[in-house]
């Protein structure tokens, strides 16, 4: 056991990867000598060389465009963006090309790459440095989508991702790269594309992913205070979804809220509440809620504890959800 | 200021494009439109009578292909075509000149390229007629998939071309894009990459004059393979028409990618005869007198009088190329006719490496919904 | 009244905006002298002039980008992409730059561009020439999007679009161009963000947009024949949706369905699931049924008509529907 | 073929790059770091001695802007702050040679080309603290708004260009960006659409050397001003740290652009002498020689040693422009310490021209919920 940061935890996880398999390179802007903005790619290129951890020109499309050319020649590519905002330069080459290859070949080409991108508000940014578009993705057919939340499934996911041979985006909760938790690197993981319940709980389901399963975690313990006994899911692959754990803690709660930063509207949070009423429609008692960031492009910084869902705008779902 | 003072407008189409058709002193040529065999300092080729044939031969068989697909098209069994008429001797050109293990990234045009590559011309078709999306092992090929959106692929085969670099390969790699692909982000890209990482790619610029019905002068004001000198690497233009020329050019380039010398551009300078592709009315946007004159360039024709004229070929072997060709065609027009449809819960078998649960319980619904109508039909 | 196709009610349209407002400019690829590949800006190049119908360069971005700078210099760029497919070179531009600006500069700067987009399957075309990208748009905040799905509606939505201050995602059901219909430009149109009841019914409310207008209708046609009265409605707006229209409709039917050629997995449909749901929730007899594409990418041709929703699909949705 | 052979590898940073900041044959110089004025063939320039004065305030008052936020920033006041430390003379030169109706697109860093047009320090100051972002009227200043996507604004700015061509206009436009944008499809895009159009726009890029840790090398292995040649039009390389250089060859290019030239590239060779952003730590990735090196090149000790030297200006001058510079960057303090945040409520107010019926539901119930704290608090 060692007690790792998120962002240390997706530094080792990397490092084993590339351990493991020597077709693995990483590339991104910054990515070399500086680690990454978030040093997550911390020494990486000091000991595996520039070769396999690749400084790009600053160019997102040509990351992601070189990167498919890569897997075609049988590499691994993990590809970062630098945040969130600068992922749609690439936007093209991920869903005309990287989602697509593998099945405009009929089966022929794997698509083994990775797509690292820090994702959600928080720390205070400016423009485009806070956004969460992992709905663009999950909508995007062909390819997969994962968040992870803490240390012990940055090291875990990031590996898996990687080992998959489809595309993965794989989103990391910047916020909270510097919490720690207690990372046993030699314990096997949960399978990739599941959902993990994280706090069994009777009166309501809260879903969450990536930054957001802190907070709410942090609501079902405030909710204990006032009677309400939440169960709270970490989604972790938001496509495919693992709807077999969602539904199973909806039809004993009867009640679901589901939180993310990103806006609501055409969200993940509306996939999630059209599945689930259309699975378990009797067993719902109140339809889902959603709590998430406005309809509006994302604030100046100042805002954005204004904008971001936090404790009190969950349990204030949870009560709307009570009140059915 | 006004706008359109210093460009060409379409308006000047006429006066001012018929001009850039004549022979060009910027364009490496080794066998005339009349078939003649000139010298140019700086390319050689020499092959054997067999390899002369060899060429002849891949130029008549594609264009065969190609004519066949277009009456195909007419006959409603493909959907679209994307004629190559006009651009054989800059497809067979460059793709003879790659070594096996050569890696090519075509657009959708590339129907000689992927003769070369020995990519079977019914699959092209299927993709035509939509039964398939390409669907070929670019492994076994070494020839990419077809890619439309227009760019795309060049970028994909820099990033094959440093693969190479990392691997140790002894190989080289082509990007084809058109004219028009050159104003794409990506293309440039892709030369930012190369340039930076000296990555073994050659750029296969086929410059056939038009991006549907956009002449030369929506993409640039310069000859296009001078795009070349702004991001640190050499560029050459090509007679495109001339198969040997483009075989010799090609191949240069892909020695000088292969013995770690970096990109390159190649602009192919050739004309697309035909319309873009079988939905499209060229005459709606240009005259009749730039075909007319670009007829008379043929790259069929003057490879065909350089044989005679040279006496590399006997009657026999002309007589008994149109034969192969006719086989061919009807082969593939037989064999067109009967391409089945996939089935229906096909088009969820490769949307990933696996089929996710939610996708396979997807698949298997609609394998239920279908198989009541088939019970209903049974009742 | 003159009886014109979809196509030609847009190239109607169009001209009528250029002659209203000398600011109004068309660029694309091919829109000039071709006059488009589907023939809508027919003839604009040839009465306008070079300066206001502009052949680009073939490169989106560019397209996107420049109509910005035209737009802050004061024009009113209506942008042709030629098919939905090759939108994504353009999304960066349309993401980051043309739906933020105006909240960037605190309302100082409108954003007067209409991007038109030829969308959906149907008509035997090869990859990327059938896809629905909409719901990407519709999760953008700073974006309005619409849909036309027949002759009348394009000639006044297109005009209002262009009218609009905000960027707007103009949609045009490609395999609809060639239908006709009568069309009275005199006629007041209705206000552009708003749906439209299109058949009243009783029983089971049915959703539709831009090319599965024509399908909802039909199987509302047939489902008559089983005695199932089916109300109708066109979407028209897809973002801001008109939640008044939708929600009255379902309080009186109790059930509803909602249909799009784009993949189901976080789509437009989940939107009106989860908010109709929300907000009727003891209203409904059922769940919101989806009757979408499939989480696949679009296949080849020879498969499109069993992966888009046809009257059978709709049918067979509304029968579970009142099964519920 | 290995990797790296034909490039300058990190490793080789001190060696290499040392060698990159002497005397440049290529580049227009009008003031040596000595100060001493020199002639160029190409470019000349003559001004008031109040002129040459108020091109020296003008580097004075923005390096104090940009120490002065530096301060705030790690005093807490911002959330971040990009310096322009070092690219005084580049942005303060090429602002001031604009007329007052050209048009600029910067990008996040051009603080001193918004000091010359008259966009109030504290509105940038507010960018960085996060109270918005940006919302200045472009169309008072003639300065569009800050621009973070890399690349994006130069196809505003050529857009922009072509409205200029439509509406008859006389102005002229100059595109910001930095080294690493160069390598941005964007940009390549903007040169395109701008060659082909023959658009009144001048792209301007400071080539401060690095893009975040990223050293030229990763971006093009030829000098950046050379990329125009690959698309048609002229580019020039200019001392970035001589703002009498930098002013001459932008005024040049504007009025060239303004007489229907078209567009010109200005690559203003310069040094990023800051981390990239206070969040930034430069010591990770260069090397402190070189920074020495450039320190001996500051664009504003060579032009006060040119006022000195030519006697333009008297110690008062100097004397009162520290006392001006003081007293702004006190005011700026106090103001920044000052600015309130935005109201919650805020957030909505611009999303749209209008605000949708249920966007103002969703700000209207956000607003009852806020209000339900305070009513909490109350009782
Ligand atoms: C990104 C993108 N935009 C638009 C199209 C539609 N389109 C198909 S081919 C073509 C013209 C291509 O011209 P060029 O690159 O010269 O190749 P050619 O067709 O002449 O071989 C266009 C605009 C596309 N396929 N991809
Ligand atoms: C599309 C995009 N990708 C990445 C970033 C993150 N980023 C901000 S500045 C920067 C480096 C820019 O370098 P350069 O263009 O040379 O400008 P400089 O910062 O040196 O002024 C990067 C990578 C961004 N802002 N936009
Ligand atoms: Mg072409
Ligand atoms: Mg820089």
């Amino acid at each position: 056991m060692t007690i790792l940061t998120l962002a240390k935890g997706l530094n080792e996880g990397l490092r084993r990867a590339m351990e493991d398999d020597p077709k693995v390179v990483i590339m991104g802007e910054d990515v070399g000598k500086l680690g990454g903005v978030f040093r997550v790619t911390d020494g990486l290129q000091k000991d595996f060389g520039e070769d396999r951890v690749i400084d790009t020109p600053l160019a997102e499309s040509g990351i992601v465009g070189t990167a498919i050319g890569l897997a075609m020649r049988g590499f691994r590519p993990v590809c970062e963006i630098q945040f969130d905002g600068f992922v749609f330069p690439a936007f093209d080459q991920i869903v005309t090309q990287l989602a697509k290859m593998h099945n405009r070949s009929a089966g022929n080409v794997p698509m083994p790459v990775t797509i690292r991108i820090p994702f959600g508000g928080g720390i205070g940014a400016v423009e485009h440095h806070s956004e969460s578009p992992e709905a663009l993705f999950c909508h995007t057919a062909g390819l997969k989508v994962v968040a992870c939340s803490n240390s012990v499934d940055a090291y875990f996911m990031v590996q898996q991702a990687i080992a998959a041979d489809d595309p993965v985006i794989f989103f990391e909760p910047k916020r909270r790269y510097w919490e720690k938790a207690d990372v046993d690197t030699a314990r096997t993981p949960d399978a990739l594309h599941t959902a993990r319940v994280i706090r069994p709980g009777a009166d309501v389901t809260v879903l969450a992913y990536g930054p957001m399963v802190k907070t709410a975690m942090d609501a079902a313990t405030a909710a204990e205070a006032d009677g309400h006994d939440l169960e709270v899911i970490d989604l972790r692959t938001l496509s495919p979804l693992d709807m077999t754990t969602v539904l199973d803690s909806v039809r004993h709660t009867g009640r679901c809220v589901v939180v993310h930063e990103a806006p609501g509207n055409v969200g993940l949070g509306a996939e999630v509440a059209a599945r689930v009423t259309e699975d378990a429609f009797y067993s719902l008692e109140a339809p889902v809620l959603r709590v998430t960031g406005f309809d509006t492009p994302y604030p100046a910084s100042r805002l954005e504890e204004d904008y971001l869902p936090d404790l009190d705008r969950v349990l204030d779902a949870v009560d709307r959800s009570l009140a059915f | 200021m006004g706008i359109g003072d210093s460009f060409v407008t379409a308006g000047d189409l006429d006066a001012e494009r018929l001009t850039t058709i004549n022979p060009d002193p910027e364009s490496v040529q080794l066998l005339t439109p009349e078939g003649e065999r000139v010298e140019h300092p700086d390319y050689e080729i020499s092959l054997s009578d067999a390899e002369y044939c060899g060429l002849y031969r891949d130029l008549v068989m594609v264009r065969r292909i190609d004519v066949e697909a277009t009456a195909l098209q007419r006959q409603g069994e493909l959907g679209i075509w994307a004629s190559l008429l006009g651009q054989e001797a800059a497809q067979v050109g460059s793709g003879r000149a790659m070594a096996p293990d050569d890696m090519a990234f075509p657009t959708y045009r590339e129907h000689g390229v992927a003769w070369c590559r020995d990519v079977d011309p019914l699959v092209l078709l299927g993709l035509f007629r939509g039964t398939n999306l390409g669907g070929w092992d670019p492994r076994a090929h070494n020839f990419g998939l077809y890619t439309i959106v227009i760019g795309s692929q060049t970028l994909h085969a820099t990033g094959y071309a440093m693969g190479i670099q990392r691997d140790g390969g002894e190989n080289a790699v082509i990007a084809y894009f058109g004219d028009g692909a050159s104003s794409q982000g990506d293309v440039n890209e892709a030369f930012v990459y190369a340039a930076v990482y000296n990555a073994p790619v050659i750029f296969f610029c086929q410059n056939n004059q038009w991006a549907i019905s956009e002449p030369l002068d929506r993409q640039t004001r310069i000859p296009l393979y001078r795009r070349a000198s702004g991001f640190g690497f050499p560029g050459v233009r090509v007679d495109g028409n001339d198969v040997l020329a483009v075989y010799a050019v090609t191949k240069a380039a892909l020695d000088d990618a292969r013995s770690g010398q970096g990109p390159r551009l190649i602009e192919a300078y050739t004309y697309r005869m035909g319309a873009h592709t079988t939905s499209d009315d060229p005459t709606r946007y240009r005259l009749a007198a730039e075909l007319e004159a670009w007829r008379l360039k043929d790259p069929l024709e003057r490879m065909r009088s350089f044989l005679y004229k040279q006496q590399l070929a006997e009657k026999s072997f002309f007589d008994d190329l149109d034969a192969e060709a006719d086989d061919l065609a009807r082969n593939l027009r037989r064999a067109c006719r009967e391409m089945p449809d996939p089935r229906p819960l096909e088009m969820f078998a490769h949307a990933y490496s696996d089929t996710p649960p939610l996708l396979a319980e997807q698949r298997d619904r609609f394998g239920t919904y279908l198989g009541s109508f088939a019970e209903e039909v049974a009742r």
